[in-house]
């Protein structure tokens, strides 16, 4: 397992002199090893995205997916290697613009609804301006929970709670977005919505985005690259790139193919 | 509470009552009673009302107050006889600093004046102001504890306190400028030994050896008073000078047997007891002070002497 | 999401009190049940004589002592007085509670340097504090007031303290990564979160600050029920005693159930 | 999940102490400074005369008068007696809380009888048992030890109560679905989730015990850290009165360290 | 969405008088109603499983299938309707043969692994037991978890504390098993095995399963049949039989086109 396989196009390196990109990849990441006591995480994870790009990530249950996010976002002070934002590091506050929707809900139980998601409006925002209200009210009704504005977390199902994460993320409009499994308890038809309107998301605001899924066929759909983790401690076993064209059609044969690919890496 | 011994009599002491303290040091309490099956239990009382509920609880059988202190206690209901007076003490009067301007009682009249309510020093003050012509009304009492009585008026928080010893006798010698302005042995009402009904009626022969032992205690004390003083300052963390002040200036321990004397002062306190509402609403003081003193029973014991 | 057994009955399996018909509306009325009983054993034991009467009135003879003080006037000024000066200690010793809580739950500088000396001081007992207000501050309501708000201060602090040292290291996770940035993560995380732990320090603060009552009538004191109860020691009078124990048991669980009604209200979730 | 501030230092963004080098090892030494600034204020107050000696004696005086009882013998006396009563006091205490606790917690009905009555009694001042307490129990060890006990009883009562009534919903959702059984669900569900509450009214009680020694220790004592301080009130003795403070917020803080202590070995999720 | 579409072969006469059923049918609802305050939750749903069968449930985000399974295993007491397991109301202990796995983990947070999944064990076994432990230590391992028995939920990532809750509600081996989403946050790998893992139990104890999924193909796969809840308030939509043999593969015809069939009711 000590031995990474990172394929030549997704070294740093490569990435970050790839014409697109600007001076730095939006998130770099070198030699990334976390370790919880005695829990290897990660290990040796090298990974680059560059700036405009969406990237799932997808491994087995335990191979460190939510922690390589935490690492981004700032959450984790101690690892070793190098992790950056736009050329900063994550503990030298490179984390500002990365946001996050974690893998659960973690919604504040005393607000409601539309107070939870404003929790994610961006900084400058005052969330009791009428602007920041309509927002709000739009996301709300993105994520199909129009009439449920003023409910409680303790009154929503499952999904719904997810849901309300999800637009709490998209608030908060960052250059950087991670995801963490933000469609698992959705029903097929509101996760395809969900994951169009990301897309949507995406294409306007031009973020870089990083998701992680346990979906192959999601993974497929939405990303330019898709990085398989695996075993534990977590490596990088695999880069698929997708090359279909968008808008994508969701039977393209690129993506059947490219689903195919993901899946043999996984070992299924 | 020894489990072989059947019975303890339990006997307080207290700082304000000297001869206590000496019968506890030589053990001559326990002595006067080593022929029989009882044993002696000392507990101690931080002042009057303290004795009082042990009187109450039935947990002491002799308890040492003022006597005005008894009197309340007896007119409320607390089944407790006075035997026995373990001293005639001057230990209360009022006190103020010479800048307060302050010379005679009348003086006090729209000042602050701390006491302690329901205790001697406040009957003192009460009586002193009759004399002088004041009601409680034309002055203020601030009603404290008495050390915190004593910390106020250095603080000058209040203008003079009717002041109790070893606090009186403390400011006196340690603070320059306090003055006793009015002093009257006559409205102190003296230190009464009260037995419990139930033990007077029970084990006479029993409070009879109390009594023994205090007429042993007394005549030591007054044969040794510097010795007394040694005790009381030893035992309460005063100063030697203050316990000489307070034992051998303010403590008469001529007059052991209850008599005509204190049957007058608490039939002068009685009416004051009933308008301050300081007895039960029923309760019959000047009634009760028959009741309270017993000068029978001392006097053999003390008489004979 | 847990729903508080006062606010939902019946649910979760663990409450019997779905058993009887109609619980709700008359379930306050069990209360009174066991101090029913207790009374008429008080009656009893002092009619048979087992305590005497001088020992411990009966109850009527302490209802007749409250009675008679209320017919005069006299009780209403020593209720006045006492509820004012509690009124007063518990405003100022929750504030500053909340101040001292609110700084040393955020800052672990603050936690140390004030934590040690704080917990130590919430130990010394009321009537330690006594001679030192007096030196303080004086004979005057001030001294009352303070001394009522020492004990009102630390369950506040300390559960203030703690509640928000204790916020749910999930929920500031969120606060860091959407930037709320400092104050709106007070307001809208850490505060919120931290609200019913004030709360039940709030509670334990209004009931120190009653128990802190009789000390602080010791410091020249005229009125009030613990001058009432301190009053009825000296004077060997256990009615007024007595009287003034139910006082404090009444009003103590009056201001108990205000600040609970007002838990109730504010955390429902 | 949630990390308390205790265990964890430097995450969360909510905290300074990261800041300093290797704060873990020094961290404790920052709790002396404050007490000794106040020291050190105290010590100016006395000798420019703000304050007299007589009213507050300079801290030198108080180490002096400590240590002359020290040297005695006579001091270590009046703190094991006091030791003594305080930890069966304490035991008694929080283990009558954990009973009524536990009973009121779990049955509404229970809760319904009994809480109104204890909540009143919560209120009532120590001042306030004693004359009752000597009616009850006499002046010996036991009616101080029981006195204590009340101290003790009601934070544990209070808080162990409302913690079982607080646990999760969803917790007890598990145990209905999964029949544990009345014995089980309590021993693996709820008490394990009422654990903390527990120990905060553990924390609780043991500081209202060192606060109901005074009154306690007026009940017939000749021995003790209370007595002293009425001791030296009565006596007018201000250095016996700050040195027992002094020694009531030394062993409050001890015991109150050891409890916390205790919390955090039990409380490690 | 009033009118309840129950096809005749679900209605509970009809199931109650198959040749198979014993007298009453393993699980019963009739025409139930949950509402939460204003919110109608179910309406007027209409269910029979018979014994040893194995049921999905699936449809949109909170339409109601939470709520269902609560009501099945007595969690709600009040409600409209029926609700009824081997006969028996489930107000009246009917609920009690009943096990289920939340749609979220709910573990303790103060037990490890090993504890956390003999909360699980039937009534009788006594949890101290060494038969016991060895249950519990095959459990763990057979959700993946070996060399995680020591561990606390809080060191457990969202997929590993899925498992666990899992493994708990196998460990209490009940007549009746539902498991709400109980594979959402697996890897495809992970959620195969359990799958099968889950198959084999059923076969084995020969117990009646419900399972709520927004897995279509997971659905299909497992399921005798699929109930297709919509709408909100919750009604059924459709029910949907899963003619394939058994043991099947996952690319058997049959199976392809169940999932169309369901993929048609949800109006994906
Ligand atoms: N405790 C509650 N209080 C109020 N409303 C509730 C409560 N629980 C559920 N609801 C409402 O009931 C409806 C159904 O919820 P339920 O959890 O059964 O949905 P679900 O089908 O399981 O959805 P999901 O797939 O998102 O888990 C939702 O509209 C939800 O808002
Ligand atoms: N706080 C923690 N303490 C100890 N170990 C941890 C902690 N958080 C995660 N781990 C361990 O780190 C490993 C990776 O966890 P992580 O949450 O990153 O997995 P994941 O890939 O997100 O899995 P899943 O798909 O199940 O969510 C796991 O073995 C987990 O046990
Ligand atoms: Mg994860
Ligand atoms: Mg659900």
């Amino acid at each position: 397992m000590t031995d990474t396989s990172s394929p030549a196009d997704d070294s740093p390196e490569s990435t970050g002199d790839s014409p697109e990109s600007t001076d730095d990849p939006a998130l770099a990441v070198r030699g990334l090893t976390k370790r919880y006591g005695d829990t290897v995480a990660l290990e040796e994870v090298d990974l680059a995205v560059d700036d405009g790009e969406f990237v799932a990530v997808v491994g087995p249950s335990g191979c460190g997916k939510s922690t390589l996010l935490r690492v981004l976002t700032g959450l984790e002070e101690r690892f070793e290697g190098r992790a950056a934002v736009d050329g900063v590091d994550v503990r030298d506050g490179g984390s500002d613009g990365v946001g996050m929707v974690f893998q659960e809900p973690r919604l504040l139980a005393w607000a409601d609804v539309r107070e939870n998601v404003a929790i994610g409006l961006p900084g400058g925002v005052d969330r009791d301006d009428p602007a920041a209200h309509d927002r709000v009210d739009d996301l709300i009704e993105t994520v199909g929970l129009d009439g449920f504005a003023g409910h409680r977390p303790g009154e929503l199902s499952g999904g719904m709670a997810q849901r309300v994460s999800l637009a709490r993320g998209l608030a908060y409009e960052p250059e950087v977005l991670l995801l963490d499994e933000p469609f698992s308890a959705l029903d097929q038809l509101t996760k395809y919505e969900q994951q169009d309107n990301l897309l949507d998301v995406w294409r306007e605001r031009g973020a870089t985005v990083a998701l992680v899924t346990h979906d192959v066929e999601e993974a497929a759909y939405l990303a330019d690259r898709v990085v398989v983790l695996g075993g534990q401690p977590g490596t990088v076993e695999a880069v698929v790139n997708v090359e279909a064209d968008r808008p994508r059609e969701r039977t393209d044969k690129a993506l059947l193919a490219a689903r195919r690919e993901i899946t043999d890496a996984l070992g299924v | 509470v020894g489990g072989g011994s059947s019975r303890t009599v339990t006997v307080d002491y207290a700082y304000y009552n000297p001869v206590s303290l000496v019968l506890r040091e030589k053990g001559w309490m326990a002595e006067a009673f080593a022929d029989t099956d009882a044993e002696i239990e000392w507990v101690l009382s931080l002042g009057s009302n303290q004795a009082n509920e042990y009187s109450q609880s039935g947990e002491a059988e002799v308890a040492s107050t003022a006597g005005i202190a008894a009197l309340m206690a007896r007119s409320n209901g607390v089944p407790i006889t006075t035997p026995y007076i373990y001293s005639e003490p001057e230990w209360t009067a009022l006190v103020t600093f010479e800048e307060s301007g302050i010379e005679t009682v009348a003086d006090l009249e729209g000042k602050r004046v701390a006491a302690t309510r329901g205790t001697d020093p406040y009957f003192f003050l009460l009586q002193a102001l009759d004399d002088a012509g004041l009601s409680e009304d034309d002055v203020e009492v601030v009603h404290l504890q008495h050390p915190e009585g004593q910390s106020s008026l250095v603080q000058g928080d209040v203008d003079a306190w009717a002041g109790l010893d070893p606090h009186m006798a403390e400011l006196e010698l340690e603070h320059d400028g306090a003055e006793l302005f009015f002093r009257e042995p006559a409205y102190n009402t003296y230190g009464f030994l009260n037995f419990l009904d139930g033990f007077l009626a029970d084990h006479p022969e029993d409070a009879r050896r109390v009594i023994d032992a205090y007429e042993r205690g007394r005549e030591w004390a007054t044969d040794n008073p510097e010795e007394t003083a040694s005790i009381l300052a030893s035992e309460s963390d005063m100063s030697q000078p203050v316990a000489e002040r307070v034992f051998t200036q303010r403590n008469d321990l001529s007059g052991p047997v209850p008599g005509d004397a204190h049957r007058d002062l608490l039939s002068d306190l009685a009416p004051i007891l009933e308008r301050e509402g300081l007895v039960n609403e029923g309760a019959d003081p000047a009634g009760s002070i028959g009741d309270l003193l017993d000068s029978e029973f001392a006097a053999g014991a003390a008489g004979g002497e | 999401m847990a729903t508080t057994r006062e606010t939902e009955t019946g649910e979760g399996g663990l409450d019997l009190a779905g058993a009887f018909p109609d619980p709700d509306r008359f379930r306050w009325l069990l209360g009174l049940v066991v101090p029913a009983l207790l009374v008429v054993v008080w009656h009893l034991l002092v009619v048979t004589g087992v305590f005497a009467a001088h020992q411990l009135p009966e109850p009527l003879r302490v209802v007749e002592t409250l009675y008679g003080m209320a017919a005069t006037g006299e009780l209403w000024g020593h209720v006045a007085i006492t509820l004012q000066r509690v009124f007063f200690g518990v405003v100022l010793g929750v504030s500053v509670g909340i101040v001292f809580g609110t700084v040393t739950g955020l800052y672990g500088l603050a936690n140390d340097l004030l934590d040690p000396l704080l917990q130590s001081l919430k130990n010394i007992p009321s009537l330690a504090w006594v001679p030192l207000f007096l030196l303080w501050f004086g004979i005057g309501e001030g001294a009352k007031v303070l001394l009522i708000a020492v004990g009102a201060f630390f369950p506040v602090y300390l559960n203030l303290s703690t509640g928000i040292g204790n916020v749910s290291e999930d929920l500031l996770e969120v606060a860091e990564v959407y930037d709320l940035g400092r104050f709106e993560s007070l307001r809208r995380v850490v505060f919120p979160a931290a609200v019913p732990s004030l709360l039940v320090g709030i509670r334990g603060g209004v009931g120190l600050a009653w128990m802190f009552v009789v000390a602080a009538e010791l410091i020249a004191a005229g009125q009030g029920i613990g001058f009432l109860m301190s009053d009825g020691r000296v004077l060997a009078r256990p009615d007024i005693i007595v009287g003034s124990i139910l006082l404090f048991a009444f009003f103590g669980n009056l201001s108990d159930l205000a600040v609970k009604g007002v838990k109730q209200r504010v955390v429902d979730w």
